[in-house]
């Protein structure tokens, strides 16, 4: 389509649609409601919004979706650390019931024992999934997952009355960007472990870090490397030693459901993103929900209400004494939850033990098939299996061709499908980090890996092709210069329109 | 188990042929070879211990129906619930935008393949950037908290100063949000409000500003539901001394009440969810954060801001992300605050609400709430031993009820409420010293004239008493 | 009136501007010039009286929701109605598929720009074609009683003779149907069933066979529930007369029971709303008519065909109507009956059912249909007084319960039940001479034991007498 | 896409949904089922449907969908006579509530109130609209609906004692191709009425053909052409002058609300199609409804049920002494008449008077614009008005660059639009077929008479592009020599298979 912006579609005569307007009966006897406004509030000039009509903006937004493509609609695999898989439609069915969609937080919990019982139960399995003692479902992602860990271990070091000696958090470099933002946030310094050359994080560096300085250390285990650390419990018990705190990220687990728990490693808290092992669909980047678990130490000190059940009903408990007090208002966004629990409830404890080895086994598959193409390389290699994802190099490639992991991701889209390359700053040359999950068929690895392959045998026989792309996708190559300018960035469209158009 | 974990609908390769075929290809001789880096010590030697598969879709269908038909809506209720989470019109078509696979099951694509998903949020930056009258709108954050909160953070970075002034007059949870995000980097000293006017007042406020003062943080309407008839002077103390001025407000009130950025406001922050979103039992929620394009804010951002380009095709736009390298997807610990998933549905969603509903959709939503809170407080007011405080200010959809007199508890008259399928206001004692017996009731265009009557009729029998 | 007609969300150009504007291009002075051609004799000079304009969709909204609640649904109350319309579980993903705006508001585009509408009808046919084991399914029709009477008609046309032997054992619409549908073209003759059995004799039908009928029509399973054991006989009967054999059937008991085709059938014929279709009060029939890929039948299709063929692109399908020249758009009156809108969404949909079903699916549900139909009957056999009639043969989910000896009318003990949220059985009393008393109860996949056990139960009170 | 045909995505040991097995419990009490089939009675061999995952399935119908251009996603004015409207989402929401879907037709009458309540008001309102004297609802379509009013005819004529006697129906030549088609499926012999030059029916052919045998006159008005016979009355005189009755045509009446009525036209009986006028989707092809509205005369003919109110409840109305029985099984489509109601509801009288003025305005605006273009030209023209649709013809186009009215259909193909060019036979020589409808906006009209300028301005200069199109659509140039050949022709995968794939 070549769909414009909505505002040049503004035509002053249309109308999207109407407000209900105040009867004139209940108007008079409401009296004159500008009169009430105090001088200099009302609004002086109309918010400039487009005049469309109604099936224009339909139109309009029907065909912009159509240029996304979502995982209901590609061979979801090139979004690496996305852990992209199927939403069941049944689930997003039950949770756009008005039973769930027309409930307002602050309703008597009698009138919502439903959704309180929902929560509730969805606390016990993941409870079980992770060994811990208590779940918080009130961070609305993993980002802030990580900052609630971060503000539970302050927290908590506080209690100890080790709050002022107690000021670096420590963590890997393969972990998420936001498990060491999210502590700057929380006022730790941060401290990183990199890896060693077979990619598992190195004990040596943490010893070298750990001392009575050391609050917390929180990592991801398999990080986007793929590789499970099975020292892991080492670790752990090495910053317990010093009387710090561990927090796993677990926002993918997808690859360990019912294989290992995060507590008998040793951890006393992690948090598990619904939106990614748990299906609720992503929707362009929430809302989801990062479900923190945390052993029985720290359960008072978990962002209040948590759900309980008094053997007869449902309800908020607000009674955490150590409450870190809140992350996000209300009880955070229960519709995921829901979704997260009928999905469990469709495989059940087998299910999901399949889920573990099914993305696994798809992930491995897809490595051997990667690694057979040229040009391709895993640095940080162990030679070990991979659980649910690996970083792969193409430096090979840009070596013996020109073409950049850059060039290939504008290429696969000519494919209809993503290639993601890695967080910032690379740390693997040339990166890019594919993830299959268990809804990936064999087919569909295939078709995804004979769509490297062709590029990769286009970049030693017509390099062009590759750099020049993309060719056939929904927009041709951005002018990439005002992005970081700011004389000519443009963040909105009235910006654009001042900036461009005189 | 009845059934072997083998052909489950969701997990295509869970096929003993299939997995046999893949086995081979990697070298193992079944899946259970896997995990072999899990030590012995760490393997869970067990199920999980919980309730069988529900297989087939129905049965897991009625289930989880069943449960959530013990839940009470706000349709078959009448609702008079706001503070924070809001009961509007959802124009069907934003159910139908933002329940399209293509963008429900979307993530984080790049400008090319997925185009449609960077315009999707380029414009709902665009929309709120004309309902706040501003020139830079971020992907939306977690929600009205999280938007505050990193305010807040955003002015502590700009000016250097590690202290901020929060007025009372906000909704308590985010006021805890606030709280935690801001610990221990910075001080939050609170403003309180003056009981008898429901505003602050500007001499306390000069009290605590001073040349540490990060920013002051306020609200209009406030948690009350009350104008801040003060914000210009509270701006040019704020701006005297340095600090910066941060707004919150309901964007749903802009039609009718001046742009926050009109009144002094450097940053103005809020929920969303008024502009399209269910309210979910809380789910709804999404935060904006606004400013004028000033480099100096601009780089402060933690958040995405999609901005606009032109492509090598003539008369075509891309888009792309703006200043990517402030981000911690870009640099870690060294990015400002950190980025990830937050709330893009329903940013995309208030895009579409905003499109349909043009200014004069905006002006007409503001002025049915202004006559229904209105009508309704003028009503509730002639019920016996009932009186509505700050009647005599303006308030757009939230008002203050004070039950003090009719010696019945908030909780009582609730109660009552309740069974005659009505959702009475939220209890106001034990949020604010010196409230008690008062409760916050919310209308908006929702509500009807009958609707209205309806509440006042139950009141007066519960409180024993007929109406004036 | 409150509001000028102009700026209607649906009507873009009731803007006087552009009104104006266009008036002006058009060469008249208002639209009121519009019309000129329209005599003034037969011009309505007045408004048409009917209710206000609700301009909101929220007010619209809220009426319309209003008038449905009034409704109580077959998912609050446990349903044993069939008869034609039949309450199987959806699955999700066919609502998903059925609501996407691009062919939820198609039509009839050409092969080129609307290529998925012909796939997707393309592939329904092919999938129906593989359940009833026959090569040739049309683009649906209004509904099973037509197909079943354009079947009649097809065969008409291809024998040349002009009498047709029906089966009574059908649902009495669906007879009332052909009946208008064949008349004054072809004569209708009556097949009685016999009470006993349920089933039609052969030697009654040997009487009605000849050289002058055209087809028999009947139904396996037949409107009672049970199964035709006599169909071989029946269809060998008709083919020693030069008559084509015609059967209905329910398709989503194609998985356990043999396929038409295989009994002998020319022409198999029914309705898909079992196949992924909402009840809808009765909105949710389609036709499909099925045949062999025989020249003869083919060109007495009425509908629209759809045929897969290769394009310019090697690798590449494409679509387009087969022997389009039969039709009436092709050729008016001398075209097979007509063509026109028929029920071509829910085939569509029936498509997608079927592609999640796959085999195994489609076995287990005529399965559990069994299952549950058999225990049904069981347990209704034994509340005193109540007996299921032909309970020795096989029915697979719907079968008749005799209340005749329980001293209540059936018409009493469905008051009864509605008021224990129990939709009973069908009151065949009327339809049928010598059924009086007796209802035809449906249960299907959807049921649970529970649900059956608390129809027992519910008759045990209302007949106040004990199960045994 | 290129998406595959769904057979060919099988795998066997995939699975797209499970169904509810009966449990052991209940099993065990009915026992061995299987047994009571009858010998020979038991499918021998599964159907061969494809085995595809759940995800797969999903994808594979979202892509294909996204091939179809609905008139949510185009400028929807090239399926002249089919009045493409725009369907507005909040009636779909209201259709699609369970309160609507999950009812049986069979439920007793006090369980159904409120879509009795519906389906009687919109009886009501389209009474008023017509001018008739009751409405019936079970015809699913326009077709049907033309065969139902056949029906009527015959019914009345025999209960008028000429069954015999009366066996021919007239109809015009640019009426619907179903008006002859039905008649003929009910018995009658169809005479039929052609334009005179300036496009209107021809009065004297009229005349010359209705005599004592003459049951029915059906015509619509205006006809495909557009125009708007205003002597439809001298019409209706003349075949009720030999006792026959006059049967309108209104599955598109959008022209003419609240202008003019049928009943004031001296027509017995008409129908409205309501997906097209008013509103409720298409749906690729049904299910609609081709409501029929009958004068008192008729009432007692109609298919049964009707819909009535007692003064306290409404119910279903069998007692209709005359009635031809049923066109439909049950009430028809409920959920259709519930669209129709909440459209009208929120329009009201002036609004679907507007709806006539826009309709007709925008379709004037379009007819100049197209009659501006060289090659192309109105056969049949009386210079007047057009009412709500117009026929166009591009002979002089062909004549002058061999460029036919396919080869520009094909090329609008290109330009994400609908062309349509008539029903055969071709009355009009190298026919197209406009209707815009009052959803459409004069920036739509303008774009889509644009697209038509262009392929006339590429007619002229460079032929070749338009005959060899399409170049940009979803499909290419299908090999159309199968479709007329029974040796070739697959009208399921099964039979490609076999002729093709061996």
């Amino acid at each position: 389509w070549n769909e414009p912006i909505i505002f040049e579609l503004h035509n002053p005569g249309h109308r999207g649609i109407e407000v209900p307007l105040a009867s004139e009966a209940l108007k008079k006897e409401a009296g004159d409601v500008y009169a009430t406004i105090p001088q200099g509030m009302r609004r002086q000039k109309a918010p400039a919004l487009p005049c469309v009509s109604q099936a224009r903006v339909l139109r309009h937004f029907l065909r912009i979706t159509q240029e996304v493509i979502g995982a209901d609609l590609n061979v979801e695999i090139g979004q690496g650390t996305c852990t992209m898989k199927y939403s069941p439609k049944i689930n997003e069915r039950l949770a756009r019931s008005p039973k769930m969609s027309e409930l307002h937080p602050l309703q008597d919990e009698r009138s919502v024992q439903g959704i309180l019982e929902i929560m509730y139960k969805t606390d016990l399995l993941l409870r079980e999934i992770c060994g811990m003692d208590r779940v918080s479902f009130q961070p609305q992602s993993g980002s802030q997952a990580l900052m609630t860990m971060a503000s539970l271990i302050r927290a908590k070091v506080e209690h100890d009355g080790k709050g002022e000696q107690k000021d670096e958090i420590i963590t890997t470099l393969f972990s998420h960007p936001s498990a060491a933002a999210s502590a700057i946030v929380k006022g730790f310094k941060v401290r990183t472990v990199g890896p060693r050359e077979d990619g598992y994080p190195d004990f040596e560096q943490l010893k070298a870090l750990v001392n009575e300085r050391t609050a917390g250390f929180i990592c991801a285990n398999p990080e986007d490397t793929g590789l499970y650390n099975g020292e892991i419990k080492k670790f752990t018990e090495l910053v317990h030693s010093v009387g710090g705190y561990c927090a796993y990220d677990q926002a993918n687990a997808n690859g360990l459901f019912g294989i290992t728990r995060a507590r008998d490693a040793g951890f006393d808290m992690c948090f598990f993103n619904l939106h990614k092992s748990f299906s609720t669909p992503h929707g362009c980047g929430g809302p989801g929900t990062g479900a923190v678990g945390v052993s029985k130490d720290f359960a008072d000190f978990l962002p209040a209400p948590v759900v309980d059940f008094d053997g007869e009903k449902y309800f908020l408990n607000d009674e955490l004494p150590h409450s870190i007090g809140k992350v996000r208002v209300y009880q955070g966004t229960p519709q995921v939850v829901l979704k997260a629990y009928a999905w469990m409830r469709a495989l059940g404890a087998e299910g999901l033990y399949e889920v573990a080895k099914i993305a696994s086994l798809n992930n491995n598959y897809l490595y051997k098939r990667i690694l057979e193409l040229r040009g391709t390389s895993v640095p940080f290699d162990s030679g070990e299996q991979r659980v649910e994802q690996a970083r792969y190099s193409f430096q090979k490639l840009f070596d013996e061709t020109g073409v950049s992991t850059e060039d290939v991701q504008r290429r696969m889209c000519d494919f209809g499908l993503h290639y993601w390359t890695s967080h910032h700053p690379y740390v693997v040359p040339q990166p890019f980090t594919l993830e299959p999950t268990e809804f990936t068929s064999k087919e569909d690895i295939d078709e995804y890996a004979d769509a490297i392959a062709q590029i990769v045998e286009e970049a030693y026989t017509n390099p062009e092709i590759v750099k020049s792309a993309p060719h056939n996708s929904s927009a041709h190559r951005n002018d990439e210069s005002p992005f970081d300018d700011p004389k000519q960035w443009a963040i909105s469209w009235r910006s654009y329109q001042k900036k461009f158009e005189d | 188990m009845d059934h072997k974990f083998s052909h489950h609908p969701y997990i295509p390769n869970s096929d003993e042929a299939i997995k046999r075929e893949m086995c081979d290809f990697v070298g193992i001789s079944s899946v259970e070879e896997l995990h072999r880096d899990v030590p012995d010590e760490l393997r869970l030697h067990r199920s999980l211990d919980m309730p069988k598969a529900i297989r087939s879709e129905y049965e897991l269908y009625r289930t989880v129906s069943g449960m959530l038909q013990k839940n009470e809506t706000c349709e078959e209720n009448i609702n008079f619930l706001g503070s924070g989470c809001y009961q509007h019109y959802v124009p069907a078509i934003c159910d139908e935008i933002n329940s399209r696979a293509e963008i429900l099951s979307a993530y984080a694509g790049e400008p090319y393949e997925d185009h449609g998903r960077f315009q999707l949020l380029f414009e709902y930056q665009s929309l709120m950037a004309e309902l706040l009258d501003m020139e830079v709108v971020n992907v939306p954050a977690i929600d009205g908290a999280q938007a505050a909160a990193t305010a807040i953070r955003m002015a502590e970075r700009a000016t250097g100063r590690k202290k901020a002034v929060v007025c009372e007059n906000i909704l308590p949870d985010k006021l805890a949000v606030i709280r935690n995000y801001c610990t221990p980097a910075m001080e939050i000293v609170v403003l309180p409000f003056e009981r008898e006017s429901g505003q602050f007042d500007l001499d306390s406020l000069k009290k605590l500003l001073g040349e540490d003062v990060a920013a002051l943080y306020f609200e209009t309407p406030s948690f009350l539901g009350t104008v801040a008839g003060n914000a210009r002077e509270a701006a040019e103390l704020c701006h005297a001394c340095g600090a910066l001025c941060i707004i919150g407000t309901d964007p749903a009130v802009l039609g009718v009440l001046e742009a926050p950025v009109n009144l002094g406001a450097d940053i103005v922050c809020g929920d969303v969810q008024p502009l399209g979103m269910h309210m979910n039992y809380g789910g709804g929620q999404g935060g904006f954060i606004a400013t004028m394009d000033d480099e100096r804010l601009v780089r402060e951002y933690p958040s995405r801001l999609f901005g606009i380009t032109r492509t090598e095709v003539e008369g075509e736009y891309g888009f792309g992300d703006v200043y990517y390298d402030r981000t911690s997807f870009a640099d870690r610990e060294h990015g400002k605050e950190y980025v990830g998933t937050q709330a893009a549905l329903w940013g995309i969603t208030a895009g579409v609400y905003l499109s349909l509903m043009g200014p004069q959709g905006m002006q007409e939503l503001g002025e049915t709430m202004l006559y229904n809170a209105r009508y309704a407080a003028k009503k509730l007011s002639c019920v016996g031993g009932v009186s509505v405080k700050y009647l005599d200010q303006c308030f757009v959809s939230e008002f203050v009820v004070d039950f003090s007199k009719t010696g019945k508890s908030v909780g009582e008259i609730n109660d009552q409420l309740l069974s005659r399928q009505i959702f009475g206001g939220r209890d106001l004692g034990g949020l604010f010293p010196g409230m008690e017996g008062c409760a916050l009731f919310c209308v908006t265009e929702v509500h009807t004239k009958d609707d209205i009557d309806a509440l006042a009729g139950a009141l007066c029998e519960i409180l024993g008493k007929e109406g004036k």
